[in-house]
């Protein structure tokens, strides 16, 4: 398969742009966040979203949706970085939709058809500590009759806030730090013994933390296998790690964008500051950096899209790789725009902070790199 | 014991006496520092106390002559106390551009009236200051700035716009450079002039930062009303005594990269990430990163003082500063980054209690500034294969 | 079964039967490589076998048209065989700058006489070619070239130096620069001319380089004489031939920090240094380093293939073999540092039999040529900031 | 104390200078390797720097040295590093000197006199594996009698091939990795049981490669404690990191010079390439560096001379800091000359050979950073 968009990937791009950058241009995002907007989101754009597919992009048709891939989302997601766009998509469309997949007929016919048609968001529940530690979970899930009791605390729960379902990692068995023990809980976010706090976060983005206190489910919410919930949710993650990552392309390249912009305009010393070669040479050293970066996302989502046993470690390189360039993006920008690049009148310093939360989404750059190494058993 | 060692005896003696435990720790918010002014607000008692007891010695400006309200210490003086203030980790007693900044140039290019009227204020905070020098069109290439200074009899009159005025909206009085003469090249015909923010004509607007803060404002003039007698050093060679000021400046900015007595960088990531069962931050990646670091950030400290002691022994290149600027302005965006990253998903929260209203993520993006206030990274390495590379059309 | 499976399914069995298990290693040496040319050397004879059954079915260039001795498979059918040759590890059977440079810029400017004179004695490896771009004072500004060529008749003679000429001393024709017309801007009046190394006037000089290796002539011209006829494309106006063939070049040089199929280099450091109980290369420094090697590695294997079809899909830039060019230059010299760093100790020898006569060091060294030869970096990233960025003066 | 040369130290700078620049070039070292010299290095020029009292530089006085500290070391060894000049000041000036410092007074007397007379050559045996690991040193010292036998392999010991001492370091206790239970042992090369065998190195500059059999030493040949060599160990290490890194200051600055000149001299398009922007910046930047790392250096070698308890955490400073910017200075080096950068004709490629030893010598960067991060406690 040639590393390009195909046709109809091609023409879905083209109507995201379409729809995102006409109706959700960073402005959009400005006023979001200058309003403190108690959804932090479109609810009327989601329901656009759903009605031009991309809601159920990856439900299968069965369930109402286009049953697209990887790739499809991924080039959703890159339109999103351009214009900082809050939605659910991520939370919702990626992991929602890919956990549920792991599901019970019962589960998916439920939740699938209800996400396709726009009519129910989700918030995937994984990370306790500072940083991203999937296998670290702590989180207890107790037998308690015929159903569990769970108890611990989650943060950086990705649009918490607003989902009607939560999605809980757990552990029913072993301790922190192994693979075995893990299940997966459909959990209702105003259950009893449910705290949610929002987060306001540096990119005005939306996050939750959740406490857990002896939150009965039945042992229905369970998804997957009770224990074995370790594989689906490498799954779920690693798709979510491509999209993040292609978050970040169209995010790195939307800055890139603007500031060779600002080069070929903004005077100093009687120049164009474009036309100082230690610039230029910079910036085509960043230009060369984004492309690398592309051909690695776009890669490890076609591999996810083909099963490939490979998707895992080329999944890894594609989110370290995005999440070091971004940095590096978002950084020239805001240098190269000299003080202006400093303000918040400006644009540039929103893609510095989602690059910032994007690095820490789902594993940073380091989190991944080792990943590889342990892949490649060094 | 010798002359100087008598003297640390004593310093040591008096600071133990004098400091108030409140002012022995780290500042931890923009509250802690007292900038002085004709507003001055303390925020504590133990700041005021501590701030009057140092100014009745003279050690707001230690090395500044007596009669001018400094302390009159000599160069190894002056290194004893701030060795000694660090040892007990003393607060500044007062932090001002008047001190940093116009101070130096005052003292070299003030007349005695100028002297006698400027410094004492400044030494007893009685007087806060702010720096206009850029311009819209005027950032890195400042030679290029536009506000006009036209004749009126004794006077001139003021007229223009600069931009990134640090405090401009708390600021008593401005130094200031302003176009006295169009008609040549552009580093001519620039004066640098002192005047009232009170006076007629002067207005300040806050900029907002991508940290949410604003430290800076957009000072417009017009028509302000200023008497010939406030130019600093001679009229139309303002150009001079900024960039001796900006030597200063960027001498003191250079200096944030500089932490040697701080909490290890790595113990910090560990409070977050924790640490395996050696004892070692348990991120090896980031550990390797954070170790990379601190041994950049502790040579720098050593460029630092070497570079003091260069100055003392007549042995500096008036350009090093701009070495030592670009260098330590760079370290400290790095060392931020790498807060961020050792906070993790922590380190992204903004506004609750817990994150000390986003304290981490806010102090992140302020250091973005670093590298380009005060002279850019690019302007730095541009004077530095200029004026000590020598090569050529740099 | 589509035809594309159908020809995966033939070839993989054809390797199968005739690539001989010699021939399915990775190169260790030189002497690996086969080169042909009037004085050809097999270092083994599954070598010559394995060239020879290759060239019979006109795989040693698996892409030319078979009239010039070439397979005549499409691109889907060139990627197939490369990916089946990969999956066993099979060398290539012929390598020469014929194959790479030239033929290329033959098959797209050259005559049917020079297609039918050139392309077949390259395809069966009977012509081994050198080419003579850079001179002392043209090397990064290659169009400064000065060596010259005056009519005669029918005939160029042709005075001057180049240097970098690789191989030349054992090259039997040379694709050369040359200035034909001397009054207009530099770009112009150079031509792109073909002649035999033994003609009277040429001889050549290896250099030593700070690998102990001598892959390079400095190479003289002397009132050498050559048929006008040998010009390749439109006299005067070889640069757009040059530029053609560099592109090519640059693509193929690119391509040198793609491994993606290699042991995993934090293996080949863990054999040197030992691993932990976890597993984990025993120095974790290192180790963090070669992971994020081995994600830009990882990712310029995917930029690679990238750019491979958006070439086939009609959408490359044509500068973006530039880029790559950079990138992956760049990359191999980094490669090569981690190479000796894991290697430590070990890696400093360089005339042992255990250390295969210094191979490590000489190829890390070696590497330091990767960003200067067929442009610079700097070259590349100025080519980039014009013809991609488009920016002002680039 | 200023963070600067006093004036002493001056003198003796400019007098190793005008030595060293006016007989020892870098063509004297060239003449060397091409000659390959049975020695590697000038015995002449060793007697001249005994007279000139750099052999017993470090010796104290009352053996006829002249009893000056590491930052006199240093000051020798940065001019060292601008020509390369081989020479045994490194093995027996600074690390044999300082390791038979902690010797017994028979010890002392017999030794450092010799040295400072430039009539003895030491060499110290510490290396086993790929990398500088001292506390992993493995080698055997089983007692025997009233002495030891030694068995075991070193590798890299540094003018091995020329000494008339071997100072050697063997576990007489406890396994690889303790610090307990190492013991430093002065053999005769020519005893019974040792193989040397001279290492061709890619700088042309002396090491060996040593075997021990079966060798047989006395009970006077300890050098200090049994078992407790560690901390002796260590400070020699410490100087010798010190004087390696300085010399690395020295390499650096020459590699810098020479670079800035040809900047100023060749031309390509029209303009000499030190107009070039982009390399203005690089230049600068790698200025910036090198005086940073001195300064760095500087403070580590007066830090060791005061007996400070920071001197281990400033010296793992100074060694990772130099390595890093030699580095760096080498590879700027050369991309900066181009291909004549690359020639053997040029002399620019010494550097780098050398900059890569000096890197592995006494441990990396890599090593002295994980040392700094252990010393404080990460």
């Amino acid at each position: 398969m040639p590393l390009l968009l195909n046709e109809e990937q091609t023409m879905l791009r083209d109507s995201a742009r379409g729809f995102i950058g006409d109706k959700a241009p960073i402005s959009h995002f400005r006023q979001l966040r200058d309003a403190k907007d108690a959804a932090g989101f479109s609810h009327d754009y989601w329901r656009t979203f759903s009605e031009m597919g991309f809601s159920g992009l990856l439900v299968p048709e069965a369930f109402g949706g286009s049953g697209l891939g990887a790739v499809e989302a991924g080039v959703v997601m890159e339109e999103i970085g351009r214009t900082l766009m809050p939605s659910p998509f991520l939370s919702t469309g990626v992991l929602g939709v890919s956990a549920l997949k792991g599901g019970s007929a019962a589960q998916k016919s439920e939740y699938l058809t209800k996400i396709a048609n726009g009519a129910l968001l989700t918030a995937l529940a994984i990370d306790e500590g500072a940083k991203h530690r999937p296998l670290q979970t702590a989180m207890k899930a107790a037998r308690s009759g015929n159903g569990f009791k769970l108890n611990g605390a989650k943060a950086f729960v990705i649009d918490g806030h607003t989902a009607d379902l939560l999605i809980v990692a757990a552990r029913s068995a072993g301790t922190p730090g192994e693979r075995d023990g893990l299940t997966l809980f459909l959990v209702d976010p105003k259950a009893k013994g449910i705290a949610l706090e929002r987060t306001a976060m540096v990119d005005s983005h939306n996050a939750a933390r959740i406490t857990f206190e002896n939150v009965e489910v039945t042992a229905d919410s369970v998804l997957g296998d009770v224990d074995q919930g370790n594989a689906l949710l490498d799954s779920v993650l690693n798709i979510g790690r491509g999209a993040v990552a292609a978050e970040m392309v169209g995010l790195s390249d939307e800055v890139f964008g603007r500031t060779v912009t600002y080069l070929k305009e903004r005077k100093q010393f009687g120049k164009l500051i474009g036309e100082f070669q230690a610039l230029q040479h910079r910036a085509a050293h960043l230009y060369t950096e984004i492309e690398v970066t592309r051909a690695a996302v776009l890669k490890a989502l076609q591999l996810i899209d083909d099963g490939a046993p490979t998707a895992p470690a080329a999944i890894a390189v594609a989110k370290a790789k995005a999440g070091t360039t971004a940095t590096l993006a978002v950084q020239e920008g805001v240098q190269m725009h000299g003080g202006m690049g400093m303000t918040d009148q400006f644009d540039i310093g929103f893609f510095m902070k989602r690059a910032r939360v994007c690095q820490e989404l789902l594993g940073d750059s380091n989190y991944h790199a080792d990943q590889l190494a342990r892949l490649k058993n060094y | 014991m010798s002359d100087l060692e008598q003297f640390r005896s004593d310093t040591r003696a008096w600071l133990e006496a004098n400091c108030p435990p409140e002012m022995r720790k780290p500042m931890s918010s923009d509250e802690d520092t007292f900038w002085g002014g004709r507003n001055a607000k303390y925020s504590s008692e133990p700041q005021r106390v501590w701030f009057e007891r140092m100014r009745d010695k003279g050690w707001t400006v230690p090395h500044w002559p007596k009669e001018y309200g400094g302390g009159g210490l000599d160069g190894e003086q002056t290194k004893i106390l701030r060795q000694e203030m660090a040892a007990i980790s003393a607060r500044l007693p007062l932090v001002s551009f008047g001190i940093s900044m116009l101070g130096p140039a005052l003292l070299k290019y003030g007349t005695d009236a100028q002297k006698q009227e400027h410094l004492p204020k400044i030494a007893a905070g009685l007087i806060r200051w702010c720096q206009g020098y850029s311009e819209p069109n005027a950032g890195s290439d400042l030679a290029s700035l536009q506000t006009r200074a036209e004749s009126d009899g004794d006077d001139y009159l003021i007229t223009g716009q600069k931009i990134w005025t640090s405090y401009a909206n708390y600021a008593d009085w401005i130094f200031c450079l302003v176009r006295t003469d169009a008609s040549g090249k552009k580093h001519d015909g620039i004066s640098f002039i002192l005047f009232d923010m009170a006076s007629k004509g002067v207005s300040t607007k806050p900029i907002l930062l991508i940290s949410g803060k604003s430290p800076f404002c957009e000072t417009f003039f017009d028509n302000v009303r200023v008497p010939k007698s406030h130019v600093l050093g001679t009229v139309d060679r303002g150009w001079d005594v900024a960039k001796y000021l900006l030597q200063h400046e960027r001498a003191m900015i250079s200096g944030m990269g500089e932490r040697g007595a701080g909490r290890p960088l790595g113990q910090i990531a560990a409070d977050s990430i924790g640490a395996d069962a050696q004892g070692r931050l348990d991120d090896a990646m980031l550990r390797g990163q954070i170790a990379s670091f601190e041994v950049d950030e502790a040579a720098l400290a050593c460029a630092a003082e070497r570079a003091v002691d260069l100055a003392k022994a007549g042995q500096a290149h008036p350009a090093f500063s701009s070495a030592m600027k670009y260098y330590g302005t760079e370290l400290n965006k790095r060392r931020h980054e790498i807060l961020m990253s050792s906070g993790g998903i922590d380190a992204l929260e903004w506004e609750s209690q817990r994150s000390h209203e986003g304290a981490r993520p806010r102090a992140w993006l302020r250091t973005k500034a670093n590298s380009i206030e005060g002279g850019t990274s690019e302007v730095m390495l541009g004077i530095v294969a200029k004026r000590i590379l020598d090569l050529p059309g740099a």
